[in-house]
């Protein structure tokens, strides 16, 4: 398996390499055909390798393929592991990536940096498997912020853009914020095992959760708590969690397709992975768990009201996302970590679906994104519609979709983690949850009114050439649209009920919800059969209603109600007055400490009265001192004078 | 005769001896033929030879030993005791490793933009590489001292004569700042020849001193380093010789002299007076801590490309002395070695990236003749090739996993919590600091839309940069992906360091 | 009965005279001569009365020399004051302030 | 008795004998032809140089009844003030004919200036240093006022003149006084008295020990008695100031080493403090007041006053190793000192005296060649190694960390720390400016070729310091 590991990961790096370096050389279809080829092998062996893991039951792989340093005891190494979590991760990379490889053909067939791009998406692909499929801590940091980098390059993708570079600074200082949590954490992991290597790590779990560490000199605190929190900041970077997910929507700058592949599918996902990957050691620490669910549950929520407000098409997706990553952080702080990765992997295919379906949407408007502009484009883009249609079905959990399955089981194990207590912990994370359905159904529904039903309010010019995309956008919307629509149906037994991760994810014993669930399991259909009977069904089909009677039926009422809760209105479409607090509170703050230290401390302290001062005195005292050089002779002997004076006094006095 | 005998000689003397050789050409060859004259060739030539020559010290180099290499050692001043003394361990060759590699760098990047008394030009920067050699070999202390302050004078000139516009208040600031320092450095040596009889680092190594004497000498020698570190609060001398010296120099400057305090901390300070440096240890971390955030935050506001790498080189070296010092507060048995051999690694890739990065802005400066970031906007519109260096330079020195601007970093950062939570708290500051300071610059020079008329005439990199540009940027990735050759050189070293000075010599 | 003493004294007195005179006189540099020449006769005075206390004639010859090179000295102080008028026509002390700082 | 052993005074009577020959022959040469002495008194230096060598003593050799000391110092001395006024010669030859001041005089002079310094070597009693230094200073006065259609050279040598009359004076003083004391004038035997009765040592010496030291520190134009130095190095014509500047600190150093290590080392403890305030006060005056000068005759002279400082300091440490230290220094300073003032001459021209700073802007583009040795000499004088200079300060903070002053040592570092910035000056003058007039430097070759022997030698010396150093501790030992 060796070789096909390697394969895997190294075709993307060796395309994004030739695609960037050759230039124009090779032309834009070279770029695409190689870059394309390459995940697509990619692809193929991550399948391949999945079947090995779980149809032929393969061991687990933990290997390293060669040493970056070693000094000190400390090892520090490149290798992989590849297990089913790992399996699962590496397809679902590969395949978004596949399609958005090709859909990208299509959408970005008259930009000039075509070339650039395909690159950039491949070293993507590569990054992102790099840290999935890492085996060790450094690799994962690395792997971490290669994605980072990507995402920066790619969102900063048209530099000409005044706002997409500062999207692209702001989403990697915001990550690198995360990232300096998730470094401490490492060094923590360091400072307690002495060793960067996962098993052994996960292997002296229980020793770590034994030990205090003290933070603040006097009050330790538990080892394990500080490591899995530091941890989990940075995934609240990665995956946009609130206080750190500001990034995610302005990312929405960049190119749709990466919007799908990266802000969507895959990198935003890594902090979930990461914590599901680091599940033996969140699993010893009930209070960073608590602080999960907390946090997921507040991006879950606040984040889908945000999306109710928004008018870019691709904005509204964002913070759906924004609010899917929540749900996903909330399973993990309910420990049902496979629940947490199922609804990623659904997610991943029906969020994708959704992005490149509001590509598609945005390429036929020739790039106008604002949905108070767009309506009725149903009979003019059929397949987009439809496949739009079950996406936003899927995502708002539509009996039998994917979104289905994994949504209301992730509430489902969230109501039963009942030893969270019954404290304010629980009600928050459930209670979120739950109305985050409703909620979910709004936005998404109201997105879809807008977009394809109600009047055509778009200009004439843009309508008279409104038509269906090529077939490199449809074909990867169908090949989403297909997963999204069944593979729950199929996956939800096995991945959430039958042992499917094995070792790989670790779940202590009274934590275990979906064994709860689990018990009392009868298949799928009968799942949607009672679908009718849980709130979730009835809260998403209210917001559905809801969507539909304000945006379709009485288009009028929106606006009433904009001017009449005004106050809320301007609280979400500010959203929380969160960047105004980072912009002109962090950043502006920051400009400001270190304009006074520069003039108050280097230039005006150090530079002008520590060494120039003292140069400056030396020679004013050179000019006082060559006074007493009057010129006059009877001075000068009056000095020597002075001086025999000075020694005979010195004689006899101090003698 | 047999040459590895004098091997280390050859380093030092024979760009030296390159450099006396052009101000013999002199400028009379500056135009000549195609190949842009004689002189210009003849420095290739030579600093292309000492680098090839240098790489039989990677070859040659046992790194499973501590003890000195390539070792000469003959009598020099006799009445009082000097010897000629060379040698290097895992320490010292790698920094001759990164001075012989960049100079080519240098003579090449400087190739046809200087265009005053070239021939002085060159030959200042040949003898300038053989005595900063010299440093990094001596190991008699005399020696030590007449390399080190020999040193400044080719730097004085370079900055003086081919610097910009204040330039001569920037390199009397330079040249006084330094020769301040290390005067103290050389009473300390001359007291210690005292107490000993001999010059011998080794000697000073071994005898015994008193502690008030450790720390008068600790406070000697660290004037000396901490001004060319340099360390908060003796940096002001560093943006202005930065900005005022000619690409070249800055090169020179940022990517080696500045390692010369570093290096003199693990050579002298550390193994001469441990006791005194465990007694000021506290002070030492806390003033690295200090360069890492308050000068982040400086070279946040920066207005001049120059100045902003300049900060952001003090900030850096901050991880130098951080991960040299913190031997001394690392809980439990590790550590130690990796937040040394962490500074010693930070040192060597920033010696690459602030090059790489003094560079690119010196690539700028021949074409728009401003270092001004107000200037720019949108140069990878015009300089597609060249932006896409700066980016890669740019995030290297924001410490990005993969470059070598990550390892040292890295390492420091780990063996700091090992000490200390908020040592590393402090320290890991610098992944959010150093990407605002540096990609805040990318932002408002590289991208964007095409700023002005000049950045729009803009021509991108030629051959010469190209070359220059992408051979350190390999050499950076290089470092990034696979450290370990770097980190197995110095390990015995360090290991062995630590060694000595755990114990004291009271 | 005089004494060494009163010689030194007397010594003493002229040297602090000839030196204040050096200094006070800020008019004519032939004073500064003279004066010059009172403080050697100072020094002889010194020399004698030691030569004679001590019973010793060194110090004698050495006040010959002394007289000898005073005779030499004036000479040239002279020679030299006669250079200085002759190029700016004044021998007045305080405008011998060209050079200072 | 031997007559043979005069042959030790051999040096000061060749030189006395050719002194009358080319005073003789000068008369006889005219104006054009002046060159001729000047041959002819680099004929007699030579001889003289040739008569040092022949009768070089192994041993210490007294004669002339005591008053006269032949010993390896004074061989080491007296050959390298003869090289120095020899240099001094050939350095001003081409200035004075060109200045229309190519007289007989200067050469003659500064021959019996030489001769005098040479009896101040060679003095063995206080009779002797009199004479010595009267002949000396005599010759001086008159040299600085050679040039006799000259305001400024007439000022400094009145100024000279009548300080230097006052020293004397003073010092006299203090001898009778030591005289009376100790009822001997020459050195060993006052240094047995002393050491025979220590009631000696108490106020009435120290009271001539006091007048003594004034005499000393003019004689090195130490601080406060320094005043002349800054103004006749400023009015004196070059090559009088280059004369003035070189040998003579050989004289004033063998002068302080007779008489306070010779004659009163016993009252070591007593005139070290007295020598280390002034050595002190003339670091700090002479750097400090040097940065504020903007003419380099001036400016050297504060120089000189600085580096005396470091001499004295050497001295006040009292050990033979300090005083090796002192001769160590004084000779390689001479040695900077001599080119530096070799190259204001190189510069300077018919009419046109280039004694300000500025006249140094752009000497690199004029003549790249000169400028890097006026770098080395000032490099030298700052400290930095590998030039000699840097050896000197080496040995003397040595000696005086061997006295556990590390005050002193840290004092004397940061003064030089100060210096570095008006010797800086001149090379960033040379360097970093552009040239103010693009006259063509004209002077003989043989000027150039020693000129350029004297700024490599600073390098040379500095490259290789061991023999030196080695011969000054034996001639002290």
């Amino acid at each position: 398996m060796y070789n096909y590991y390697l394969t895997i990961v190294l075709a993307p790096l060796a395309a994004a390499i030739v695609a960037g370096l050759s230039g124009k050389q090779l032309r834009r279809a070279g770029a695409h055909w190689i870059t394309i080829l390459a995940v697509g092998l990619s692809f193929a062996l991550s399948v391949f390798v999945l079947k090995h893991q779980v149809i032929d039951g393969g061991a687990v792989d933990n290997f390293y393929v060669y040493t970056w340093a070693v000094t000190d005891g400390l090892r520090m190494e490149v290798g992989f592991l590849v297990d089913r979590l790992t399996a699962l991760m590496m397809v679902v990379v590969t395949f978004v990536s596949l399609m958005v490889h090709i859909y990208t053909i299509g959408y970005m067939r008259d930009d000039p940096g075509y070339e650039r791009f395909f690159s950039y998406i491949s070293l993507f692909t590569f990054s992102m498997l790099m840290l999935v499929m890492s085996n060790n801590f450094l690799q994962l940091f690395f792997g971490w912020e290669a994605v980072g980098l990507v995402s920066y390059l790619l969102i900063g993708f048209w530099y000409k853009r005044e706002t997409a570079i500062v999207a692209n600074l702001k989403a990697f200082l915001v990550n690198r914020v995360g990232d300096f949590g998730f470094i401490l954490g490492i060094a923590a992991i360091v400072f307690m095992t002495n060793s960067l290597d996962y098993a052994t790590v996960f292997a002296s779990a229980e020793s770590i959760a034994a030990q205090d560490i003290e933070v603040i000199s006097g009050s330790p605190w538990n080892a394990m708590t500080v490591i899995c929190i530091l941890l989990f900041i940075g995934a609240m970077g990665k995956s946009a969690q609130a206080p750190l997910h500001v990034w995610l929507p302005d990312s929405m700058e960049g190119p749709t397709p990466i919007s799908a592949l990266i802000h969507a599918a895959t990198m935003v996902t890594a902090g979930i992975f990461m914590v599901a990957r680091m599940s033996p050691l969140y699993e010893l620490s009930e209070t960073a768990l608590a602080v999960v669910i907390i946090i997921g549950a507040i991006t879950a929520f606040f984040m889908g009201l945000v999306g109710i407000v928004q008018n870019d098409i691709k904005r509204v997706i964002a913070y759906s996302t924004l609010s899917q990553l929540g749900y996903m952080t909330v399973a993990l702080g309910a420990s049902a970590y496979s629940a947490a990765i199922f609804h990623l992997m659904t997610h991943a295919f029906f969020k994708a679906l959704l992005f490149l379906a509001a590509g598609s949407v945005i390429i036929a408007m020739h790039h106008e994104q604002d949905i108070r502009k767009m309506g009725g484009i149903r009979k003019y883009m059929p397949i987009t519609y439809w496949t739009a249609l079950v996406g936003t079905l899927a995502l708002i959990g539509f009996p039998g979709s994917s979104g289905f399955f994994s949504k209301d089981l992730l509430i489902e194990a969230v109501r039963d983690s009942h030893w969270h207590g019954q404290g304010a912990v629980y009600w928050i994370a459930y209670l979120s949850v739950l109305l985050g359905v409703f909620v979910t159904a709004l936005y998404s529904f109201r997105l879809f009114f807008l977009v394809f039903h109600g009047e055509e309010r778009m200009d004439d010019e843009i309508k008279s050439h409104l038509r269906e995309t090529p077939w490199v956008i449809t074909v990867p919307l169908v090949m989403l649209a297909v997963p999204s629509a069944i593979i729950g149906w199929y996956t939800v037994q096995p991945v959430l009920f039958g042992n499917y991760f094995g070792d790989a994810i670790a779940v202590a014993g009274n934590h275990d919800v979906l064994a709860k669930i689990g018990a009392g399991w009868h298949g799928s259909l009968s799942l949607v059969q009672h679908a009718v009977q849980t709130p979730v069904f009835w809260l998403a089909a209210g917001g559905a209603l809801t969507a539909w009677f304000l945006y379709v039926k009485r288009p009028d009422i929106p606006a009433t109600i904009k001017d009449k809760l005004s106050g809320l209105y301007n609280l979400l479409d500010r959203k929380y007055y969160f960047d105004d607090l980072y912009i002109k509170g962090f950043a502006a703050g920051g400009r400001a400490i270190g304009r006074t230290l520069s003039e108050k401390g280097d230039q005006f302290l150090i530079d002008g009265i520590l060494v120039n001062g003292t140069a400056n005195a030396v020679s004013r005292l050179a000019g006082v001192m060559r006074q007493l050089q009057t010129g006059y002779l009877y001075t000068y002997a009056f000095a020597m004078i002075i001086g025999l004076t000075m020694l005979l006094g010195w004689l006899i006095w101090l003698r | 005769m047999d040459f590895s005998q004098h091997f280390l000689s050859i380093l030092i003397w024979l760009p030296v001896f390159g450099g006396i050789a052009l101000l013999a050409i002199g400028d009379r060859h500056a135009e000549g033929s195609g190949w842009g004259g004689t002189m210009r060739v003849t420095a290739l030539i030579v600093s292309a030879l000492t680098f090839l020559i240098s790489l039989k010290l990677y070859a040659g180099f046992r790194n499973s030993i501590a003890v000195m290499q390539f070792v000469e050692r003959v009598e020099w001043i006799p009445s009082l005791n000097v010897f000629y003394y060379l040698g290097v361990d895992g320490i010292s060759a790698p920094l001759i490793l990164l001075t012989t590699f960049i100079t080519p760098l240098v003579v090449i990047a400087a190739w046809d933009t200087i265009k005053v008394r070239p021939a002085q030009y060159f030959a200042a920067f040949l003898i300038l590489e053989g005595l900063m050699i010299g440093v990094f070999s001596a190991l008699d202390g005399l020696l030590f001292y007449v390399f080190w302050e020999a040193m400044l004078v080719p730097m004085f000139l370079i900055i003086g004569v081919w610097g910009g516009a204040r330039r001569v208040y920037a390199t009397l600031k330079f040249f006084l700042y330094t020769f301040l320092g290390s005067v103290l450095m050389l009473v300390a040596f001359i007291y210690l020849y005292r107490l000993t009889g001999s010059f011998d680092l080794f000697v000073f190594m071994e005898v015994p001193i008193g502690m008030t004497a450790q720390k008068l000498i600790f406070i000697a020698f660290l004037l000396a380093f901490a001004v060319k570190v340099p360390m908060w609060p003796v940096h002001t001398w560093l943006p202005d010789a930065h900005v005022e010296a000619p690409t070249g120099g800055s090169v020179i400057l940022a990517a080696i002299m500045l390692k010369m305090g570093g290096y003199g901390f693990l050579r002298l300070s550390l193994p001469i007076v441990p006791d005194g440096s465990a007694y000021f240890s506290g002070m030492m971390i806390a003033l690295s801590l200090i360069a890492i955030v308050y000068i982040s935050f400086v070279a946040l506001m920066q207005q001049d490309m120059k100045k902003l790498i300049a900060y952001s080189s003090i900030a850096h070296m901050g991880f130098v002395t951080l991960g040299f010092f913190l031997f001394w507060w690392i809980q439990g048995d590790s550590g130690a070695v990796l937040g040394m051999s962490g500074g010693m690694v930070q040192m060597i890739s920033h010696g690459l990236i602030s090059g790489a990065l003094f560079l690119c802005v010196g690539v700028l400066y021949d074409r728009v003749h401003s270092r001004q970031i107000a200037d720019y906007g949108g140069v990878a519109n015009t300089m597609p090739v060249f932006a896409a260096f700066m980016v890669l330079f740019a995030m290297a020195n924001a410490g990005l996993p993969g470059t070598s601007g990550f390892v040292g970093e890295f390492m420091v950062i780990i063996a700091s919590f090992k000490a200390n939570f908020w040592f590393a708290f402090l320290a890991a500051t610098i992944l959010v600091l150093g990407a605002a300071y540096t990609l805040w610059m990318i932002k408002r020079v590289i991208y964007g839309d095409v700023a002005n008329e000049k950045v729009s005439v803009l021509k991108d990199l030629n051959r010469r940069e190209f070359i220059v540009l992408g051979v350190l940027a390999v050499s950076v990735l290089l470092i990034g992906l696979w450290p370990a050759p770097l980190v197995d050189m110095m390990n015995a070293t360090i290991e062995h360091l630590i060694e000595r000075i755990g114990h004291s010599k009271l | 009965m005089i004494g060494l003493q009163h010689y030194l004294t007397l010594a003493a007195m002229l040297f602090v005279l000839s030196i204040a005179g050096i200094i006070v006189n800020r008019r004519n540099l032939i004073l500064i001569l003279m004066c010059i020449e009172l403080m050697l006769l100072a020094v002889n005075f010194n020399f004698i009365a030691f030569s004679r206390y001590l019973g010793d004639d060194t110090g004698q010859v050495f006040v010959f020399f002394i007289l000898t090179v005073a005779a030499a000295e004036s000479a040239i102080g002279l020679a030299i004051l006669v250079v200085l008028f002759r190029n700016r026509r004044s021998i007045n002390v305080q405008e011998l302030n060209t050079m200072k700082g | 008795m031997n007559w043979m052993t005069y042959i030790a005074a051999l040096p000061e009577m060749t030189i006395l004998a050719l002194i009358c020959v080319v005073l003789v022959a000068d008369l006889f040469v005219d104006d054009e032809h002046r060159v001729v002495t000047f041959w002819m008194s680099m004929a007699a230096l030579g001889i003289t140089l040739w008569s040092l060598l022949a009768t070089a003593p192994d041993a210490r050799i007294v004669i002339f009844s005591g008053s006269y000391v032949s010993d390896p110092l004074s061989q080491v001395l007296k050959i390298a003030a003869t090289g120095f006024v020899a240099i001094s010669f050939l350095y001003a030859r081409d200035y004075l004919r060109a200045n229309d001041i190519h007289k007989g005089e200067y050469y003659v002079l500064g021959m019996i200036g030489l001769l005098g310094m040479m009896i101040m070597i060679s003095a063995n009693s206080m009779l002797t240093m009199y004479l010595g230094m009267e002949t000396l200073a005599l010759s001086q006065y008159t040299l600085v006022a050679i040039d006799r259609n000259n305001v400024t050279s007439a000022e400094s040598a009145m100024k000279y003149f009548v300080l230097g009359a006052i020293a004397s004076g003073a010092l006299l003083y203090g001898i009778s006084w030591i005289y009376g004391v100790t009822g001997s004038l020459e050195f060993d035997r006052i240094a047995a008295a002393i050491a025979l009765d220590p009631q000696l040592n108490s106020l009435p010496l120290w009271f001539g020990l006091a007048f003594v030291i004034v005499g000393i520190g003019f004689k090195f134009g130490a601080v406060p008695f320094h005043m002349w130095l800054p103004d006749v190095y400023h009015g004196a014509r070059t090559p009088v100031t280059l004369y003035i500047a070189s040998a003579p600190k050989l004289a004033a150093l063998a002068l302080t080493l007779r008489i306070l290590v010779d004659a009163l080392g016993g009252l070591h403890d007593v005139w070290a403090d007295m020598i280390m305030v002034i050595a002190v006060l003339s670091l700090l005056v002479g750097n400090i007041v040097a940065i504020a000068q903007t003419n380099i005759k001036r400016m050297l002279a504060y120089s000189t006053i600085a580096h005396v400082g470091f001499i004295l300091l050497a001295i006040f440490c009292g050990t033979d190793e300090g005083n090796a230290a002192a001769l160590f220094y004084t000779l390689t300073y001479v040695v900077a000192a001599a080119g530096s003032f070799g190259i204001i001459i190189l510069l300077s021209r018919r009419g046109y005296e280039a004694e300000n700073l500025a006249d140094f802007k752009g000497l690199n583009a004029r003549s790249p060649w000169f400028a890097l040795m006026m770098m080395f000499l000032m490099l030298s004088l700052t400290g930095i190694p590998p030039f000699i200079g840097f050896f000197g300060k080496l040995n003397v903070i040595g000696v005086v960390l061997d006295g556990n002053y590390v005050g002193l040592a840290v004092l004397m570092v940061v003064a030089s720390v100060i210096g570095a910035y008006y010797y800086l000056r001149v090379i960033w003058y040379m360097y970093f400016e552009e040239a103010e007039d693009q006259a063509v430097l004209q002077s003989s070759a043989d000027t150039r070729l020693v000129l350029s022997l004297n700024g490599v030698a600073v390098l040379a010396l500095g490259i290789m310091p061991g023999w030196l150093w080695v011969l000054c501790l034996q001639v002290i030992g």
